[in-house]
């Protein structure tokens, strides 16, 4: 596989919560290649910001060669994403990054925040994988607003909660699988560092493997300028350094494997 | 036409290289460009032992550029020859080595060890943030600079190319104080010491507090600098910062750079170095260039 | 809410002033901006006797910024007092008076013509380009920037400030000479020094051939600056260096800016300075911020 | 009058030469107020590219409230203004400068190169206070393609000349009036310095006034930077140095005013 940076054609944009948008973007070979917790970088249109914005492969289409991406408008550049429309161009490089391991018959998926779009992609390649919907256990930890939950409603058993109570359980992801007695063979997190400590610890706790996806700034993405590594746990063997990239180690790791 | 150009007896065939540290060993980038076509790779800087970098984040963007505090995070100069050198033999381009240190010592071991490597120049990185002895002296210190450049060329077997840090007054002054001590060649500009302030979150967006400014914004201090040193000193000199297209590499040549680095505008293009030397064939075709020496410091 | 801050017993309104030379005296300004909302103008730089400035072209555009070597064109401190002063003697804000000179002596007679004028604050830019006597010299050595702050003070009825230049291996020690010499506040950054080339035309892009770099390409420099001195010496800071929005601006207060000015960016926005000044009242407002000590150099 | 610098439409684009771009934009006041030989700014949407860019305005429309622009796509700020289409917004400010004094009653108006387009509208201008069309002598002087001659034939007599004899007699401006024997009572101009040299030496010959318009790099285009200044022939009364501001006392100045 040889790596892309290519202007894609965009299908289609909207917001879908606050702040809140979901993007589809057109390229056959990036859809072609996309495995779940997988990553785009995006490149915007602005020439004062150089950098890519790493954003989480939410869905793919691999019929119509498409990927979608749901995002936050955080900042400047996810601002400017958001106002792409469908017929505009965006420039994509991807996909990066090593994807979840996917073998398990009863996997538990945990999304926080904005941490939950990758969660739809793997959700849907267990399903069709053949995985029973009862046997995918999908727990969705929101601020206030829900979104994205009818979509993972095709292929999994849908949890909720909420921050604030407004929407399913009041309280975090881990609470909801204590208090519902959810298991499984593995669990899959992403989402903000409190939450997957908290997963890392439950997982060690119930002794259940987890995949946990991080997040860190990145300048390349594509792991040659050491700007996104996290703490691993073993010293790395080529870098002779506690450390591994994010960008093309992870960002998916086994909670073993690094420190947050 | 010819886009050669030659660097301390040593011809890239064209006068692009990558600035040490964006470009790792040109593994990654290799999967975008065919790094035989680069003039020179230039590898990430290497220390005699394992350094762990700084903590995250390492990075943050800047108006037209971006600040970073890696900290030099790299494997020992054992596992580099094992994996980065081995990876760059086969390639059909020449090998510049950066090294780092925290002393002279370090400095001097790291070129030994090199002596039968199949390195065709070494870069010296004296403006190492967290360096122990010496401190950043090495970098902004004249008599410093002077003093470890000698040290390191009596033992070096490769040309010494010595890599400037602007962050002094008189940067003709460093210069001149690297090519008394030996330096065969000259690389500049390393980055500017920038901060950023993440005013949401009040903390520093970088977790150094401080980090290293590149990019096109700073394109004009790194010309400007170029310029001065090619009219102060006699050495051949690399010429770096903010460098993104073909009209920017030759702004940097006729201030008098032989060759040139891209850095920062990798992180934004993968595929810009291929660019950039197409670029410079085709504005020498379109000017009638035959080689680069009849553009070089040509005002 | 209180967005008043004080520099050296002046109460500016805010904390949001313009940064020398880009704003005239206001005049120009004045058809897009209420220049009383200001926290003070400070005026284009002003000698004792007329500046014809550089040969054109004096300007040029770079990434993120532009290049000056405008040469500190002025009419001389009598012309000014008779029309700029003149113009801001019914304005609702504080008047800073920017001074230069080619010695010391051209800076003392300015200073002492405006003993008796309605100024408030001056400003004293030592990093003239072309300066006869003493040179850059002023701005880039400590000792002859500490013995021009004293003579300067030994004359001068208002406070003074020290505007220093970046361009230099250790603000720090800047600041410390000219806080030494009795500088009441300091203000920066100046320029950085830079470099265009057309590579077409095979010239320099301002007829100086080096111009000053301003804008937000040079922001993260101008951070790092203010907030080592601030952490250095305890007189009060202007903040500037691409400032272009009010989070840029409280960007430098966090790093212990007291007041901050703003330049380059009235030229791509004539409105920017208000903008800034309901931005910053915007952003305390939302973060229940009683008055801007409360974040001032708050890491 | 306040200035303003404010988003405008674009009404319409078209690529009239080669590199030649015909821009028409919608702002009431400025159409209102602009006078012939006056100027707008332009700023770009590339936030790496701060400056305005100076183009003179060589139209207007009173009644629709709109405003012409022709350019030479000289830089990337230009190409990028000549991507844009009628609907977008380019922000501008303006009208800058001041313009040409119209009292003449035989104007000769003389256009080299990217300097014809600001003819035009002062073309119109004697044309319609009723100056005749014969009494409009317009000396146009192209490198080798002609543009605008059409709309000029509408309000003045039209002179040909080009570098290549391609279109039009072949040589400059001052040899075609020479050999034209064109005479008036006043001399306006624009176009390339060597070209503003030679019509100042004719007019000083012919002892006939001239206006001619300079052109500067500019940074705040309104008379405080002193950026764009030009020679003067006699001290400035302000200033004191023998300098005038290109943006704010010119760009029209009087030949004699100035030194080339
Ligand atoms: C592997 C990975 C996957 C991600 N997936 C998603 C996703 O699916 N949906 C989503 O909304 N967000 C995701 N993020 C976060 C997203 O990258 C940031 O929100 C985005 O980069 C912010 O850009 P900005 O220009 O809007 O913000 P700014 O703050 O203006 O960005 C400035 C710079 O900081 C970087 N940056 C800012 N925040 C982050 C962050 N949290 N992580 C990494 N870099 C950051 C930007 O890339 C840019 O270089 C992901 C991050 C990573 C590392
Ligand atoms: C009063 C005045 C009126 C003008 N009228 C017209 C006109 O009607 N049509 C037309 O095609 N051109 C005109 N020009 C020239 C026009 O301003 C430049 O061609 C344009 O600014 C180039 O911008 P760029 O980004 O394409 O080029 P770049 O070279 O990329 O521009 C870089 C910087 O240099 C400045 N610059 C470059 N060339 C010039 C120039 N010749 N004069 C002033 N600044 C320049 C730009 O404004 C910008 O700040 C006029 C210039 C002036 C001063
Ligand atoms: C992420 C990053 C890592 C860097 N690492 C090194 C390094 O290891 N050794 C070194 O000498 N310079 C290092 N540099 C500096 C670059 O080699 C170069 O001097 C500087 O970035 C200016 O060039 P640019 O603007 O093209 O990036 C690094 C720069 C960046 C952005
Ligand atoms: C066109 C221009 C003229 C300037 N003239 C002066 C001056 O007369 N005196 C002075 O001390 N600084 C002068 N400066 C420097 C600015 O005051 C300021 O220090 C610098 O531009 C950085 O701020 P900025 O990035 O906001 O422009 C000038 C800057 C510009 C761009
Ligand atoms: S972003 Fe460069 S190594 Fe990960
Ligand atoms: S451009 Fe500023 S004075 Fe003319």
């Amino acid at each position: 596989m040889s790596k892309r940076k290519v202007p894609c054609e965009i299908i289609s944009q909207s917001k879908i919560s606050d702040d809140i948008f979901s993007m589809v973007f057109k390229n056959k070979e990036m859809a072609e290649e996309a495995r779940p917790g997988q990553f785009v970088a995006l490149y915007t249109a602005d020439p004062s910001k150089l950098l890519p914005r790493p954003i989480s492969i939410c869905d793919v289409n691999k019929q119509k060669g498409t990927i979608r991406l749901v995002y936050r408008v955080a900042g400047g550049g996810t601002k400017l994403f958001s106002e792409l429309k469908s017929g505009d161009r965006v420039e994509v490089m991807g996909p990066l990054g090593n994807g979840y391991v996917t073998y398990a018959e009863e996997p538990v998926l945990m999304g926080g925040g904005i941490g939950i779009p990758p969660m739809l992609y793997l959700a849907k390649s267990f399903y069709e994988r053949g995985v029973a919907k009862g046997n995918i256990n999908v727990i969705l930890g929101f601020r206030d607003k829900g979104f994205l939950i009818d979509d993972f409603k095709k292929y999994a058993t849908v949890h909720i909660t909420s921050d604030a109570g407004t929407i399913g359980m009041k309280g975090n992801v881990i609470d909801l699988v204590k208090q519902e007695n959810i298991t499984g063979d593995m669990i899959y997190a992403c989402g903000p560092t409190p939450m997957l400590k908290g997963v890392k610890k439950f997982a060690f706790l119930e002794d259940i493997p987890a995949q946990i996806s991080l997040e860190e700034k990145m300048a390349c993405g594509i792991g040659a300028c050491l700007a996104c590594v996290c703490k691993s746990a073993e010293t790395d063997e080529h870098f002779h350094t506690n450390t591994k990239r994010v960008c093309k180690d992870g960002p998916v790791f086994y909670a073993e494997e690094v420190e947050l | 036409m010819d886009t050669s150009v030659k660097i301390c007896g040593v011809e890239m065939k064209n006068p692009v290289t990558v600035a040490s540290g964006t470009f790792g060993s040109g593994l990654e980038f290799s999967e975008f460009v065919d790094i035989s076509k680069l003039g020179a790779v230039t590898t990430k800087g290497v220390a005699n032992i394992p350094w762990q970098g700084n903590p995250t984040p390492r990075i943050a963007e800047t108006y037209g550029g971006m600040m970073n505090a890696v900290g030099l995070q790299n494997p020992g100069i054992e596992e580099f020859i094992k994996t980065d050198l081995k990876f760059l033999k086969d390639k059909d381009t020449k090998v510049i080595v950066n090294v780092c240190g925290h002393s002279v010592k370090d400095y001097v071991e790291v070129v030994e060890r090199l002596s039968d490597e199949n390195v065709d120049l070494l870069e010296i990185n004296v403006s190492c943030p967290n360096v122990k002895e010496g401190g950043i002296a090495f970098g902004v210190d004249p008599e410093a600079l002077n003093s470890i450049t000698k040290e390191i060329k009596a033992k070096a077997k490769q040309p010494v190319i010595m890599k400037l840090s602007p962050n002094v007054t008189d940067i003709t002054e460093m210069a001149k104080a690297a090519v008394d001590g030996g330096a065969d060649a000259l690389s500049l500009i390393n980055t500017l010491t920038g901060m950023k302030i993440d005013i949401n979150r009040r903390c520093f967006a970088v977790a150094n507090k401080t980090g290293g400014v590149s990019g096109p914004a700073i394109k004009p201090i790194a010309v400007r600098m170029v310029y001065q040193v090619c009219h102060a000193v006699d050495v051949p000199v690399i010429g770096m910062g903010g460098i993104a297209t073909a009209e920017d590499a030759i702004e940097f040549i006729m201030a008098g750079a032989t060759a040139v680095s891209i850095g920062t505008a990798n992180f934004h293009d993968p595929y810009v170095t291929e660019k950039v030397i197409k670029g410079i064939e085709d504005f020498m075709g379109k000017n009638n260039i035959e080689t680069l020496d009849e553009i070089r410091k040509c005002l």
